[in-house]
């Protein structure tokens, strides 16, 4: 069978076995973990679309996120607006300052490292004028008031937010699912991989990075709503932080780089690693983290191009 | 179909072409020569948009196209070879060439299938599900052959793609070139294989320093002693010369 | 009723990332409580069982502090202490209010924890508003008790939630009673370097200032302004980081010399904190308001197990929300909590005099005299 | 001899290329190798050159056993490759790449040395001060061979040194390698241009399928009728 | 606003953006020149802190005299992450090389936290309070070495980097391995040299910073951003640039904090920054972009 068909197959499999979980996991700390952990697959599916598929990585996807975040939070508690109008509105200005850290950063040809820190950059500035302006709430930040009730997204029990989030990541799932099988898609590729190249066969680079870009901040956004109606409280560093930035990248590489899983599983496995590194130093305050980067590098040296490219590397050798 | 007017590049201090003016017709095979740093590629480049000329006009099958971009002088229907090949060296064979397909077909599917097709033209169908950057030399610059032929271009740059091919696999790609000028698209190509330049080549432009500075058909370049002293030199000429005769 | 064995106590906060040094404070006094209750019989109620403390990390991460509430629930505690930060306690004692498992916040002093309405979530310290009205009334008082020598005021203030609201406070309630405030100038956390703070201070050459950050930045401004020979009447800190920090006293005795705080600090009349000082001491923990703060929370904590006499999280709550205790090492008067929050809680201002931190004020149980304005030589 | 490789295997991976390989250089010698496109010649002298390591067989470079060494203690010996597609430094300019080129070795004469090759190549000294990187694919080849020999070598091997030069320069260029052979350096030279190869080789060799299948002096294999119909398209 | 508060706070600036360009110089080195976007930069630097600090206060050796102690260790430290750590893992990728730094930075800034706690520490020299009266700004004893010694070190390393071999052998492998190693140049025993010598200016700029700074497991994050800042501005893996940069930076913020207040103030190192990588993405002193 193609790659491409088992793709096919693979994704409602895995969307089942994710809505399946629950059953697994309870209702307490494991299903707690596994939201924050589609949560941030969501965003590591986004940062991927832009960094593992068209070869621009970000250091600064917290811009996107935090921006989802907070258009949805600011239009519940300064406008009362419901917050699935604020899931809407949060996605379309995570796509929209996406467009715009793109259509400045690409109109002027910036690559590779310039790129990164450029986008790093946008974060910070994000970040301070968040700190500075008043109707963010400023250093204070903001806070969505308690009101339980779905209509609200804001649900009795956890599964009710697991569920929610399970679609979320579904979304970017597919939407990626789709470039992958696109023109757009092969364009975006060809793009990382060579862009001279790409020029020379008509492709117009500055549409596809700007159309990579966008998409990427809408579906990253997706998660700072998320964030948002989950724990209600957002300040400046929650949202707009380096750390959230950090959390997007790790995941794909993890994972396996431009591929349709990798941030999934590089998600999943860095929360396990981190679980496991609790057991192991028995919760040690800084040496339970010193132990996760531990594995998080011992990870690389025996697994060069992620996990995936572990599965793939067995799945050739057994074929 | 294509006309070059006096175009110029400067490169801070280094006039790289200076006022050279070309002309190819429709269904032609016309060549390029020049001696190293002559500046052909750069003129190449100039014509597929990849470096805007400092001064001059190009237009192609009438319409100006000097200050377009290189992915709108695609879509004109230019296609460009590069002299140092840049393959998407993650990519397979098959992929790669599917990049150039998708020009004309909006489907995966499509674009896989016509990249097949093009393979086959240029003798890489046993190569397709080969990782690009396991090619050797030759296979990269079939590769190059492949990628733009798929765009479906009217006008085809092919910039030295013979070098580094033994003598047998030159004689092999004369064909394919012949093939595709035969199946309608015009070619402009620069090459240091005088062999294959002689065989293959209607009309020469020869470049030197910039200047184009003879141009016309391959038997009288041969004997033009511009042309012998600042590109070929005497032994080349002699050997060319030679073998014309011999095969005549 | 021989119901001995243990009874599970969350003890959650941030004891990895960029609050990692509070976050140690707050753990070691809860923990030197706990120490201290099981070493005088447990909870008596239940047969003389033990506190077990539950160490959790929230790693200065609101998401990570909600979950470990989750693994402390299923750890199977009968209530929470914690979390020291605003942003977190928001987070977690809403994930604890899923459980129905009471919440004791130690610190946290955004009001809106204890106004959502969860009844699980009781603060033992003041919040935001007591601190600062008290901090202002104090202030008033010590100034005209020194013949109003202070009539423009400078606030300095780092620009995350606790900062940022405390400016915002003290610029709408100081020129009503009488200060001009010159400037206000806030500041990121952390800040490399506060020489332009300290001469944007020379130049507007206040009376007083009021600095409101946290503690390493209050260090390097504090010897900024040595550095920098800016020399106000008054330095009037409220929450400052190292005012109230002993190791900050001696190391930099120079430049914290006359520092005053108002802060969250412990009664030191009563024996009880004076025992609590003397096993800080001995277990070389820094006697620092986190730890005072966490001490007294634990023992609020185990009076209230004591008159639930169950581990059972419905009782707990119960017996919290209806705790009259007055054993603890704060100087807040009995436990009273109205709505989730101490009534009687309160902040206390103390100064840096020569290598010590006193009380001066208020007056019920000063240990010293405020030295105000700054004497000059 | 100079160069002696016994039984020599290479490859990439699970992929392999030479499946034992023997072959001599002796001193003053220079000794061609024939052979189609990816039959694996670049990947000898890479192999040669330590840049891969070899799976099986043996090479020994005047008389010491360097199978196992590192590439800077084959270039320290005095074996010298001039790569396919030059890999000059693109940032550096052409004088520091050519300084570069004596590294290892050569040091001493290093001034003298740029100086003798600016006049072989005049071209370079008037881009001295440019960035290797923009330099013409025909420019570039020139640098590459000219940081080859600041490095005084006893054996260059040069792998397909006239690709891309114009003819009058591939003429230049073959005459350089006669005159550099002639002051007494060892040449291995790997080259599509066969008819001129065997010209000026003493011997040469042919490789297909990862073997060499035919071997002797220069004349004899311009002769050799399959030769001459599979590599000289005759 | 007055010039007497303006020419102090540019003054200040100048002593500031000396220490973001003593930082950021190592950074230049092993980012720009080899491209190893070093995460664990501001770890290292951290750990640097610690070890002088523990010099001082355990052996009572004053931190400028500590120098020749701390940069050749720091020196050693750095080549044997590379050669030992990041060589190994990385496998040549770079996202690869970039979670390594990563993991590093998590792993010192974590064991740090363990073993020296999270406190916050500093020292106290005779010269702290020490300044310098110009007449228009007093400029700190430690502030005006430090700003000598940034001068100092950049031009060494300027000339190290343009005028030796070393030199041209780094800047041969940063873009061309196969080559560098086809001329005899042993391309990790270079990536192991250029850590260790970024690494070891750390130790030189913790040298400089300990005596008017503190220590704690965080504090090199204080530094990373505008560190990488300061090599972009400047231009990757130019020395005068990250040093132009730095003092450029230092500038920007004191004005920028002056006029639009602390907080705010800090947005204009990011607007500088942003508009430098947009209409100058060489940096003010690069060359060609990558
Ligand atoms: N980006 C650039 N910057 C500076 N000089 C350049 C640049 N690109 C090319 N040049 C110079 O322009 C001249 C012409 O180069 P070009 O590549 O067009 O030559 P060419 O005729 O294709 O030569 P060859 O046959 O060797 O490929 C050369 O001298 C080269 O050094
Ligand atoms: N890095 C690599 N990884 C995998 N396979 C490779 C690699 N480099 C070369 N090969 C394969 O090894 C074989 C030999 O390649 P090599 O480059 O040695 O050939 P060559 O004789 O030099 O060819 P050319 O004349 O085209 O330069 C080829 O089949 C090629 O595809
Ligand atoms: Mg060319
Ligand atoms: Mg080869």
């Amino acid at each position: 069978m193609n790659p491409d068909r088992i793709k096919l197959i693979a994704v409602p499999v895995v969307l089942a076995a994710l809505a399946a979980a629950p059953l697994a996991l309870g209702t307490g700390y494991w299903l707690g973990l596994a939201t924050t952990t589609l949560m941030f697959a969501c965003l590591a599916q986004a940062w991927n679309l832009l960094g593992g598929y068209g070869g621009q990585f970000s250091y600064g996807h917290a811009l996107f996120f935090g921006t989802g975040a907070y258009v949805t939070a600011v239009l519940q508690v300064r406008l009362g607006l419901d917050p699935w109008t604020g899931l809407i509105a949060g996605t379309i200005a995570g796509g929209a300052i996406g467009a715009f850290c793109g259509a400045l950063s690409f109109r002027y040809g910036l690559k590779g490292s310039y790129f990164a820190l450029v986008t790093l950059a946008f974060a910070e500035v994000f970040r301070i004028l968040a700190t500075s302006v008043p109707f963010t709430g400023g250093g204070a930040g903001i806070l969505i008031p308690l009101k339980v009730s779905p209509a609200n997204f804001q649900f009795a029990d956890k599964a009710g937010f697991y569920y929610a989030m399970l679609i979320l990541f579904a979304v970017s799932l597919i939407v990626t699912l789709a470039v992958e099988r696109s023109r757009f898609g092969a364009y975006l590729v060809a793009v990382r991989e060579n862009e001279a190249a790409a020029a020379a066969l008509g492709i117009d680079i500055f549409r596809v990075k700007l159309g990579a870009i966008t998409l990427s901040g809408a579906l990253a956004a997706l998660s700072g709503v998320f964030y948002a109606q989950f724990f209600l409280y957002l300040d400046p560093h929650i949202a707009y932080g380096s750390g959230v930035s950090v959390e997007a990248l790790l995941a794909p590489i993890i994972g396996g780089i431009g591929t349709l899983f990798g941030p999934l599983i590089g998600a999943i496995v860095m929360r396990a690693l981190g679980e496991v590194a609790n057991v192991w130093t028995d919760g040690a305050p800084g040496l339970n983290l010193a132990l996760f980067g531990l594995l998080l590098i011992i990870v690389l040296r025996f697994l060069p191009d992620g996990i995936v490219g572990l599965i793939g590397r067995l799945g050739r050798r057994h074929a | 179909m294509l006309e070059v007017a006096n175009v110029s590049k400067r490169f801070g201090g280094l006039l790289a072409v200076d006022g050279a003016s070309l002309k190819v017709a429709e269904g032609s095979i016309a060549g390029l020569i020049g001696p190293n740093g002559a500046g052909k590629t750069t003129l190449f480049s100039m014509i597929a948009g990849a470096v805007p000329p400092t001064a001059g006009e190009i237009s192609f099958a009438g319409q100006r196209i000097d200050g377009l971009k290189s992915h709108e002088v695609c879509h004109r229907g230019i296609g460009r070879t590069f002299q140092i090949t840049q393959p998407f060296a993650g990519l397979s064979v098959r992929e790669n060439i599917a990049v150039g397909a998708h020009l004309h077909h909006r489907r995966r599917a499509d674009a896989l299938a016509a990249a097949a097709e093009v393979a086959k033209l240029v003798g890489m169908a046993g190569l397709l599900d080969r990782p690009a950057a396991s090619l050797t030399v030759a296979g990269r610059k079939r590769l190059e052959l492949a990628r733009a032929l798929a765009t479906r271009p009217r006008l085809l740059l092919l910039d030295e793609v013979m070098a580094g091919l033994n003598p047998t696999e030159i004689g092999e790609i004369i064909g394919v070139i012949r093939g595709i000028r035969d199946s309608g698209v015009t070619v402009l190509l620069t090459e240091h294989v005088m062999q294959a330049v002689m065989s293959l080549c209607e009309h020469i432009h020869v470049l030197n320093q910039g200047r184009v500075i003879a141009a016309g058909a391959p038997s009288l370049l041969v004997t033009d002693p511009k042309v012998v002293e600042a590109y070929l030199g005497r032994a080349a000429a002699g050997r060319i010369e030679a073998g014309s005769r011999h095969a005549s | 009723r021989a119901q001995a064995g243990t009874i599970k106590v969350g003890v959650l906060h941030p004891v990895t990332g960029p609050l990692a040094y509070s976050g140690t404070q707050a753990r070691a006094g809860a923990l030197l409580a706990v120490e201290h209750i099981n070493a005088t019989g447990g909870i008596k109620a239940l047969g003389g069982a033990k506190i077990e403390p539950v160490l959790a990390d929230a790693q200065s991460k609101p998401e990570v502090g909600a979950a470990e509430i989750d693994k402390l629930n299923e750890a199977g505690v009968s209530l929470v202490l914690g979390p020291f930060a605003s942003g977190i306690a928001l987070a977690t004692t809403q994930a604890a209010a899923r459980y129905d498992l009471p919440h004791v916040v130690d610190v946290g002093v955004v009001d809106q924890i204890v106004s959502r309405g969860l009844t699980n979530t009781f603060r033992f310290g003041p919040g935001f508003g007591k601190i600062t009205s008290t901090a202002l009334e104090n202030l008033v008082k010590i100034n005209d008790a020194a013949g109003k020598p202070a009539k423009t005021v400078l606030i300095v203030h780092e620009d995350s939630a606790f900062g940022a609201g405390m400016a915002k406070l003290l610029n709408t309630e100081l020129p009503a009673r009488g200060f001009e405030v010159v400037d206000t100038i806030s500041h990121a956390t952390p800040t490399r370097d506060f020489t332009n703070i300290a001469l944007k201070i020379k130049s507007a050459n206040p009376d007083l200032v009021i600095p409101s950050n946290y503690l390493n930045e209050f260090i390097l401004m504090a010897r900024t302004l040595q550095q920098q020979r800016v020399r106000p009447k008054g330095i009037y800190a409220i929450l400052g980081g190292a005012a109230s920090n002993i190791k900050f006293a001696n190391e930099h005795n120079e430049a914290a010399q006359y520092i005053m705080d108002c802060n969250h600090w412990y009664d030191p009349r009563k024996p009880v904190a004076q025992a609590f000082a003397k096993a800080c001491a001995a277990k070389k923990i820094d006697l620092t308001y986190e730890a005072m703060l966490n001490y007294a929370c634990m023992q609020v904590i185990g009076d209230a197990l004591e008159h639930a006499a169950s581990r059972d999280r419905k009782k707990v709550t119960e017996a919290l929300a209806a705790s009259k205790f007055d054993g603890h090492i704060m100087p807040y008067g009995p436990t009273l909590f109205v709505n989730g929050q101490n009534e009687g809680a309160q902040p206390v201002n103390t100064q840096i005099l020569g290598k010590n931190i006193e009380v001066i004020f208020p007056d019920t149980f000063a240990s010293a005299k405020a030295v105000y304005p700054i004497p000059r030589a | 001899m100079l160069l002696e490789v016994r039984d020599l295997e290479a490859g990439y991976g699970e992929v392999t290329v030479l499946r034992g390989l023997s072959m001599t250089v002796a001193s003053g010698e220079i000794v061609a190798v024939l052979g189609a496109n990816g039959v694996g010649k670049s990947t000898l002298n890479n192999t040669l050159s330590a840049l891969i390591r070899p799976t099986g067989g043996q090479i020994l470079f005047d008389g010491t056993d360097i199978t196992a060494a590192r590439p800077a203690q084959v270039v320290s010996a005095g074996l010298i490759q001039v790569p396919e597609g030059r890999r000059v430094f693109p940032d550096l300019s052409v004088r520091e790449n050519l300084l570069l080129g004596s590294y290892r070795r050569g040091r001493a004469r290093r001034d003298a040395n740029v100086e003798r090759i600016c006049t072989v190549f005049p071209r370079l000294r008037e881009r001295f001060g440019q960035a290797a990187g923009t330099l013409s694919g025909g420019e570039q080849q020139m640098l590459a061979i000219g940081r080859g020999l600041m490095a005084e070598p006893r054996l260059l091997i040069l792998d397909e040194p006239s690709l891309g030069l114009s003819p009058l320069l591939v003429e230049e260029m073959f005459a350089l390698i006669g005159a550099i052979n002639a002051e007494g350096l060892s040449i291995l030279l790997v080259e599509q241009n066969v008819a001129q190869t065997l010209e000026i080789a003493h011997r040469a060799y042919v490789l297909e399928q990862g073997r060499f299948v035919m071997a002797g002096p220069s004349a004899e294999l311009a002769d050799d009728p399959g030769l001459r119909r599979s590599y000289l398209g005759l | 606003m007055t010039a007497s508060l303006l020419v102090p706070a540019l003054v200040n600036g100048l002593t500031t953006g000396a220490i973001y360009a003593l930082v950021a110089l190592g950074l230049t080195l092993i980012y720009g020149v080899l491209h190893i976007i070093n995460f664990a930069h501001g770890s290292l630097l951290m750990v640097a802190l610690y070890g002088v600090y523990f010099l001082n206060t355990g052996l009572g050796i004053d931190p400028y005299l500590a120098l020749p102690i701390a940069v050749p260790a720091f020196f050693i430290l750095g080549y044997f992450l590379q050669r030992g750590v990041i060589e190994h893992t990385a496998h040549g990728r770079d996202q690869n090389i970039l979670l390594v730094t990563l993991g590093l930075s998590i792993i010192l800034d974590n064991l740090a936290l363990y073993f020296w706690r999270s406190d916050t520490r500093t020292i106290d020299v005779p010269y702290g309070f020490d300044v310098i009266d110009i007449g228009v700004a007093l400029i700190p004893v430690p502030r005006a070495v430090a700003f000598g010694a940034a001068l100092g070190i950049a031009a060494l390393l300027w000339f190290l980097i343009g005028r030796t071999d070393l030199g041209r052998a780094i800047r041969a492998v940063a873009r061309e391995r196969q080559g560098a190693r086809l001329m005899g140049i042993d391309v990790e025993h270079i990536y192991g040299l250029c850590f260790g010598i970024g690494t070891a200016t750390l130790a030189a700029a913790a040298c400089l910073l300990l005596p008017s700074f503190y220590v704690t497991p965080q504090v090199g994050h204080a530094f990373v951003l505008v560190a990488f800042t300061t090599v972009v501005l400047g231009g990757m893996g130019s020395f005068t640039g990250a040093l132009v940069g730095g003092l450029i930076l230092g500038l920007v913020e004191s004005a920028g904090g002056l006029i639009l207040g602390e907080s705010l103030g800090q947005i204009g190192i990011f607007i500088i920054f942003i508009l430098v990588l947009l209409f100058r993405p060489t940096g003010l002193f690069g060359g060609k972009p990558a």
